[in-house]
């Protein structure tokens, strides 16, 4: 609507109000932009003066029918009931009071224009790629990262036995078992058994200070050679009963019916 | 103005020199060490190149090298124009840099008008603007404030810097209308308009 | 040496500052106009920074500002960072100790495994091994040993402190790792005395 109304040029525009209404950020912004034209401090505006010509100019709009935004319309609606109030006399006055108001409206449109000014001041400094220049292919400073290694010698040597241990060829070594042979039980059982006249527990044929585990293939050996022995009939083997103690003593042909047998 | 410079004064030179951004002076001693007197050196290495074609300068508590505005025309390049902030964005961003922290609402207020959507976002891309917590009042609104970023862009050594920010605090310009409202209570300015109409 | 730069002087100050490459004379005065001499300009400014951090150097034609040779160093900021070798690299370093001078080959024989390029390289940014000649036989291989700085690492006054076969066996070291996990120790201090008897 509003596009056919500006394409159609029998519709004299008064110069005012070429502008399209999106020129304004909303009703402050326009209000502030009038409040210029009075061409004073904004601390001496007179609200009044600026609520005239704020309605003025929505009602020009209005008759060229232009599209208002709502919220145009509600500030003009406002600032209409500002007018009359600032009109009624003193004791009518509602709460709160015309006066308030407006300070308000005065004190909002002295900060937004304090803002805008601002901004002008911050956008004209001298601004890095607009006025000045840092170099544009700067070296750059470098961080090397130096690795600093940790190993210990106990790791070194360790890794070294588990390398060894892991490719070295395997070797069965088989552990040679303390033993007693038998030829050496034999003459040793052979040699003692003659000094011992009477009957002499096995056990005490052992060498006295045999390690424990020798000790068994000992009294193994011992054993097969008081049977071999007894076989060639050198001595005579006594025992009790099964898992009793076993009695050596060397053979003596008068005594072969001794009373323990 | 200097004679022969010293190692020291040589290596912060050369520092600051490659360096791909402003350097704080810790970042500075990183590269230096500790053998001397930084900030007299900086400020020797500032005085030496003033009135220079380029400048020492520090900005937020960092410092860079920058060639001197009044030779901007022939440093510009076409490609380095920048894309012009709007007015909404340029508002929002000096209302943000004056009053920081400050929520939506309060830039709205003082706008009297929404912040659109687009409008923080490019100033948060462009690495001026930043989020900055949120404000213990219901509803806990997001506050934002300007960035190390702005500072040096706009060439200011700190937020105090900013211009005309000390006057605009003494008159009042950065408190809120409720609270200016306050202090003008016991004064009898609410006088003006009743005269003029 | 110099009073105060003139405008042309700074120009050329500013423009050689900023450039992304080194520029030849015609380059700058494409900046900077033709309302000086540009090479007496350029004579100025090199003397100028001349003993400074940065010098202004002509190469092949073309003017640059680059750091003074010296501070190369400062430039570079190293930073020490802790980091354990891994499995590999610590096989390779010990079968070095133990064999060298020893090829790539040679190392892999005994490993079991084969060394990763990575490995070596490990070894030698640690200082620890260098390459000691090339091996006189067919495709004459590289053959590496270790260094002064291995043995001050390990405190180790000589390769010959190193622990022998006899020592690790000793200790047990050599045990094959499924043996020492099962915690069969008992086994292996009675076999061990079997033999001595």
């Amino acid at each position: 609507m509003t596009d056919e109304l500006f394409s159609a040029p029998a519709i004299p525009a008064p110069h005012q109000l070429t502008v399209s209404f999106d020129h304004w950020e909303g009703p402050l912004d326009l209000l502030l932009s009038l409040a210029r034209t009075q061409k004073v401090d904004l601390r001496e505006i007179s609200i009044l003066a600026l609520t005239q010509q704020y309605l003025a100019f929505i009602d020009s709009a209005r008759q060229l029918k232009l599209e208002l935004a709502a919220d145009y319309l509600v500030m003009a609606a406002w600032l209409a009931y500002l007018k009359s109030a600032l009109l009624l006399p003193r004791q009518e006055q509602p709460d709160p009071s015309p006066e308030e108001l407006a300070l308000r409206l005065q004190l909002r449109l002295q900060r937004l224009n304090a803002m805008r000014d601002a901004a002008a001041r911050l956008m004209a400094r001298d601004r890095i790629g607009r006025d000045v220049f840092p170099r544009r292919a700067p070296e750059g400073l470098r961080l090397v990262k130096k690795a600093q290694w940790r190993a210990s010698l106990y790791d070194l040597i360790a890794t070294y036995g588990q390398i060894r241990a892991r490719t070295q060829p395997v070797v069965h070594t088989i552990a040679v078992r303390p033993v007693m042979t038998l030829d050496e039980a034999i003459r040793r059982v052979g040699s003692l058994v003659g000094a011992a006249i009477d009957w002499t527990r096995l056990e005490s044929f052992l060498p006295p200070d045999i390690d424990p585990p020798k000790a068994k293939s000992a009294l193994a050996s011992s054993f097969v050679a008081a049977l071999e022995l007894a076989k060639q009939g050198r001595l005579e083997i006594q025992q009790d009963g099964i898992f009793e103690p076993i009695y050596l003593r060397v053979h003596m042909p008068d005594a072969a019916n001794g009373p323990l047998l | 103005m200097m004679s022969e410079p010293d190692d020291y004064l040589r290596a912060v030179e050369a520092t600051l020199f490659v360096a791909e951004t402003p350097l704080t002076p810790a970042e500075i001693r990183l590269h230096v060490g500790e053998a001397g007197d930084l900030s007299a050196t900086l400020q020797a290495l500032s005085d030496h190149y003033a009135g220079r074609g380029v400048n020492l300068v520090e900005r937020a508590g960092r410092w860079h090298f920058q060639t001197a505005p009044d030779l901007a025309h022939i440093l510009r390049r076409e490609k380095d124009e920048q894309r012009k902030l709007s007015r909404a964005a340029m508002e929002t961003l000096a209302i943000i840099a004056y009053h920081e922290p400050v929520s939506r609402a309060e830039i709205e207020a003082i706008r009297g008008v929404q912040v659109a959507k687009g409008t923080l976002d490019v100033l948060m891309e462009a690495g001026w603007v930043r989020p900055a917590g949120r404000r213990e009042v219901p509803g806990r609104p997001l506050i934002y404030a300007t960035t190390v970023e702005f500072l040096t862009h706009f060439g200011l050594s700190s937020r105090r810097d900013l211009p005309g920010i000390e006057d605009l605090r003494a008159a009042g310009l950065l408190d809120p209308v409720d609270l200016a409202l306050e202090g003008m209570a016991d004064q009898s300015v609410v006088e003006n308009d009743a005269e003029d109409a």
